[in-house]
């Protein structure tokens, strides 16, 4: 039984945390549009259908926790509080995106935010996250890290490393695996051996446990508790959420490898008007507003789109800048 | 000769090989069920089955065990750099040559495509510093073809270098199932007298439309495509330099400590007294791949660069 | 209670494995000799007191089976049949050598004995392993492939890779853990997160145990049942051998982690005496004809010394031969 | 001045900056408890404790997150491709400069110890070869802290090569804490007017040696020392090539594609005309390292492989 929002968190923040997740998907959803136009190119990975994954975990964590991801990360990146306008005029390759245009969509970056990367590189994220604990360690800052990575990212060594690393060490690293059942085009059960992924932190102690990830609430009051335990015992803890994508692996994957039928049932389970339909039964709010968000997200996509369009390109000679100090 | 694309190739050479070898096996991350990330093992389960064609975790410390092995792309190569450089290359040696490694690495790699700085990478020059392999950078369909069937076939490690962006292209590719090239030879793809050009995999390509563009203004070209960086062929492209006196050697990786040093270097060697000018070398810039498209333009040699150092070289005066 | 050995194996191979630990003690014992006086250069890691661990495992596998190991690995090869002589030349760097001198002491190798490699990148010999039982269970040859390793190995990301690996794909990989509890100076506890190795192995549903590795025979009994379910199931299984090295990690190091009194109270578990006094106390064999063993084995090392001394160093041509076929 | 071997003057370096700083970290397989290796750390673990100094797992993969990292050996920097080439190198940059690593990788390597293949590999080229580090190569134990000491202050991630061959050997070092050396500087340890020597780590001090050997014959070499590999200060040894007319690039590492490829090259396009003769590169062979001592010895270049270079660069008349 699902447990009343109210219980949970106030109005104010679940009505925030809805309006996040439609910003999310409009972003997602405008990117896509922009991609097909051939405004956004090179590799493009939607997060449409996890989003109360990002929205959730990310409302638990205090503001200067430190969050790294890996290249489906724009919705982290604004839910953490990117503006959407810096974020699309990265994806267009501007000058005046959130890493000059240098990044692209796989690397978005604001240590303002404290959230400090996107990262191509399956696992990648994986060692630095254990570095950025063990400075919050060092410096007595108790900040947490939340390291999200996917399904398929479990398979990597450097996943043992880092897990044996911040349990030796005692490192405050949240893991937050967004299982969404493939890597690409690759099942779980295809790739790995025990696919129930929390269960993979037996070999190391570390504490984990599974979430529905398709329900924004249930993912903030996991990975608050989560956060807190690691914040107070200054040692690891992964968190498993079950979702899925809607759409394919990135803009170049017509997504053949999974049935109609798989997707639709994932669909019933939209993160988005479930959990709408939760805050007007539970009379937290009324349906009019949610629809009025909506245009008001809408609106704000619009307006990051036409900052990018209408942002110059780097100069040349930035080519040759940012490399070393 | 039926034309076809280089994807197409390479498929058909995995197909004629695996057909050829039942010891002949398959793997990669997505290679299976989803056909490859580049669909280059389109068909390969349905024909092969499962034991002979196979998805693997994403892990690639430990991918590379035996036949044909598809990094995903050569920028992941970086996970399995012990694999490759510690031990694929040197296992034969350090036991005495007892023991074989008959087995292939694909890689699709090279920039263009806004893939970004962990992404866009040309590492080929890593794998022909390390001693122990054969790295084959075929630049068109009949090459890739006729080069992937010789490494499949043969006795040592190939590290077989793949461009994203050729995947597309299209030639004429001999139907014979028994052709096959030979790994370490060079082959001119274009001959003309005025200017040597060194090339490899898309740098060949772009510089044979460097020399058509040449001609036009009565400069004649002689490309030579490497083929093979290892085994190196050097006495191709040193006798095409030694004729033409004066030579340009274009690299799609790093300019500092890149392969087109070494290509210079043995030209001046062989060279020494024929050179009009110094080698000139085309490459890409020393800088991690900017995603942006304006930039990234700038990192990857162009065929205008190709032009432009071709020019210079028959400028220079001493 | 220690079962009575008849009821494990005949005397005959009781008495052969015996033999054998003492072979590789004395041939251990006779490196360092010859490596202080310089005959034998680079590392030397010895197995001193690890014999129990490479006798009661080999002892249980088939003569076909293959064997991959670390760079520890003189007596894993002694025992599975390779020539004490050409071992040694092989110290010496000698033409005459296993690998015609040019692996040395960490790199011994030879494919009829199914010894397929002595590997010093610690963890290099895991992703060997998977591909040797990919290629027997590819062949349905019904070979196990045996992985030695250390204490040490369990925390790179190519342990975790190859046991995802082995148990995702069925592969035939007995892996034998010997803990020594020490990697170089660094004691288990302060390298992994979980010390008990064979528990690290519950996140890949991979059957593990853990066995006296100061005893032959029940390292035998332990690796035989374990080598037949791995036959069997066509699937991994862990071993984990306590165990200790009598000496430093390598020549090189005088050992100054550990106190003299910890050294003492495993040399008091030295596998070698206790076996002998068991098999004298169970009436399997004779104290003299024990002692006359040893006589036996210090002449074959004598004579393998002999033989590296004499045997030519390899041609300067050699250098260029076994890159390529 | 006192007189410290290279190992000592790198300890002391390690010891002054994490005096200096409190936020220097050292971090490493056996670094702490055991020391180190190589023994190059200490001391550090009595004055500084266990959360600056701390033993690591074998876990090459994780190890080069923070400040300074002790690879055990520059040999396992090929686990640890991925965190330094695909993201140490790139990091600032794929970020738009909104992030600085100012961490060192500290790495013990080079051959001559009979350690065989998998132990004694000269790597530096892959260091230079990819943009976004800086390679620290030191010859003399002043030269090592000295550069030690700016790696440690410096904003940029330093790969610092280390030459175990050399950690016995002996110079003067200045005492004063505030003892620096530049990155990116070459020196001119020896000077002379017949032939230019270009060498780093091990081969600087073999150079020297060779120089020392020729001025008997009358041949009067200027050794410069790299230092760095990256910046590459082009401008002082091409200087001094084009001062002598005549280059010997002596490197530890493969031949092929060895960073001697890239400083030839350099010298050839900046001394074209002042050259006599090709520039003679001195290199390790390209093979997997034998163990055999009798064979290892043929790997590594000797100080007569550089007289004899020298003699040839001087022989060759064109
Ligand atoms: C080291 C490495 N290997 C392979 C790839 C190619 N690749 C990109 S995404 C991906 C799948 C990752 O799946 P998962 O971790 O489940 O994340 P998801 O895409 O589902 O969010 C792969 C194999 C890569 N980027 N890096
Ligand atoms: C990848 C790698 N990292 C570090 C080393 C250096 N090294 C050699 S042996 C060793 C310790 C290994 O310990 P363990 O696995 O317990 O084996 P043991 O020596 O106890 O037999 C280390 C760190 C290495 N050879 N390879
Ligand atoms: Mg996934
Ligand atoms: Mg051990």
């Amino acid at each position: 039984m699902e447990s009343k929002l109210r219980a949970i968190l106030p109005d104010h923040d679940l009505l925030k945390m809805y309006e996040q997740m439609v910003l999310c998907r409009e972003f997602e959803e405008s990117c896509a549009e922009q991609y097909t136009k051939g405004h956004i190119t090179g590799f493009l990975h939607l997060y449409s259908g996890q989003e109360a994954v990002a929205v959730g975990a990310t409302h638990a964590l205090h503001k200067d926790d430190y969050v790294v991801s890996a290249y489906r990360e724009h919705a982290q990146a604004i839910v953490r509080g990117a503006d959407p306008k810096r974020v699309m005029a990265e994806l267009f390759g501007k000058a005046t995106g959130i890493c000059k245009g240098k990044g692209g969509s796989m690397h978005l970056f604001d240590p303002d935010l404290s959230f400090m990367g996107g990262y191509a590189i399956v696992g990648g994220q994986f060692p630095i996250a254990c570095g950025l604990a063990f400075a919050s360690k060092f410096r007595q800052e108790g900040r947490v890290t939340a390291c999200f990575f996917g399904d398929g990212a479990v398979n990597q060594g450097n996943f043992h490393e880092g897990l044996n690393w911040a349990r030796l060490w005692e490192l405050p690293v949240l893991y937050v695996c967004e299982n969404n059942f493939y890597g690409i085009g690759t099942e779980v059960h295809r790739a790995s051996a025990l696919p129930d992924i929390h269960k993979r932190t037996c070999g190391y102690d570390i504490p984990s446990e599974q979430v529905d990830g398709m329900d924004a609430p249930a993912v903030y009051q996991a990975v608050k508790h989560a956060a807190e335990w690691v914040r107070e015992h200054s040692s690891p803890y992964l968190i498993e959420a079950i979702t899925y994508r809607f759409r394919g692996h990135s803009m170049a994957d017509p997504g053949k490898y999974r049935s109609a039928a798989e997707v639709e049932l994932w669909k019933e389970r939209d993160p988005i008007p479930n959990f709408g339909k939760r805050l007007i039964e539970e009379g937290i709010v009324a349906a009019g507003r949610l629809k009025e968000m909506q245009v008001e997200t809408q609106a704000v996509v619009k307006e990051a789109v036409r900052f990018a369009e209408e942002s110059p390109w780097p100069e040349d000679a930035e080519v040759f800048n940012d490399i070393f100090v | 000769m039926p034309e076809m694309t280089y994807r197409d190739a390479l498929n058909l050479a995995l197909k004629e090989e695996m057909r050829r070898d039942p010891s002949v096996v398959m793997w990669g991350e997505d290679v299976a069920l989803y056909e490859g990330s580049f669909k280059v093992t389109r068909g390969l389960l349905a024909e092969f089955g499962e034991m002979r064609v196979k998805d693997t975790p994403i892990s690639e410390n430990t991918i590379v065990v035996r036949p044909i092995a598809e990094l995903m792309t050569v920028n992941f190569a970086l996970l399995a750099m012990d694999q490759i450089v510690n031990h694929m290359t040197k296992i034969r040696y350090m036991f005495g040559g007892q023991v074989n490694l008959p087995m292939v690495i694909r890689a699709p790699g090279g920039g263009g495509s806004q893939l970004a700085a962990q992404h866009s990478q040309s590492l080929e020059t890593f794998f022909m510093h390390a001693p122990g392999m054969y790295v084959a950078v075929p630049a068109t369909p009949a090459d890739a073809k006729g080069l992937l069937k010789t490494a499949i076939r043969d006795n040592n490690p190939v590290m077989f270098l793949e461009h994203e962006l050729l995947y597309n292209s299209k030639g004429e590719v001999p139907a014979d199932p028994e052709f096959t090239l030979p790994l370490g030879k060079c082959d001119v793809k274009r001959e003309g007298k005025d200017v040597t050009i060194v090339a490899y995999s898309r740098m060949t390509v772009l510089s044979l439309m460097a020399a058509a563009e040449l001609e036009k203004e009565g400069i004649s070209c002689e490309v030579v495509d490497l083929r093979t960086l290892s085994p190196l062929d050097t006495e191709t492209f040193t006798a095409s330099a030694k004729k033409c006196g004066r030579a340009v050697v274009v690299e799609e990786c790093w300019h500092t400590c890149g392969l087109g040093a070494e290509i210079a270097s043995r030209i001046y060697e062989n060279c020494f007294d024929s050179l009009h000018a110094p080698v000139q070398r085309v490459s890409g810039l020393d800088v991690p791949m900017p995603y942006s498209r304006k930039l990234e333009k700038l990192c990857i040699p162009q065929v205008e660069d190709i032009v432009k150092a071709v020019k210079e070289t028959l400028a220079a005066k001493y």
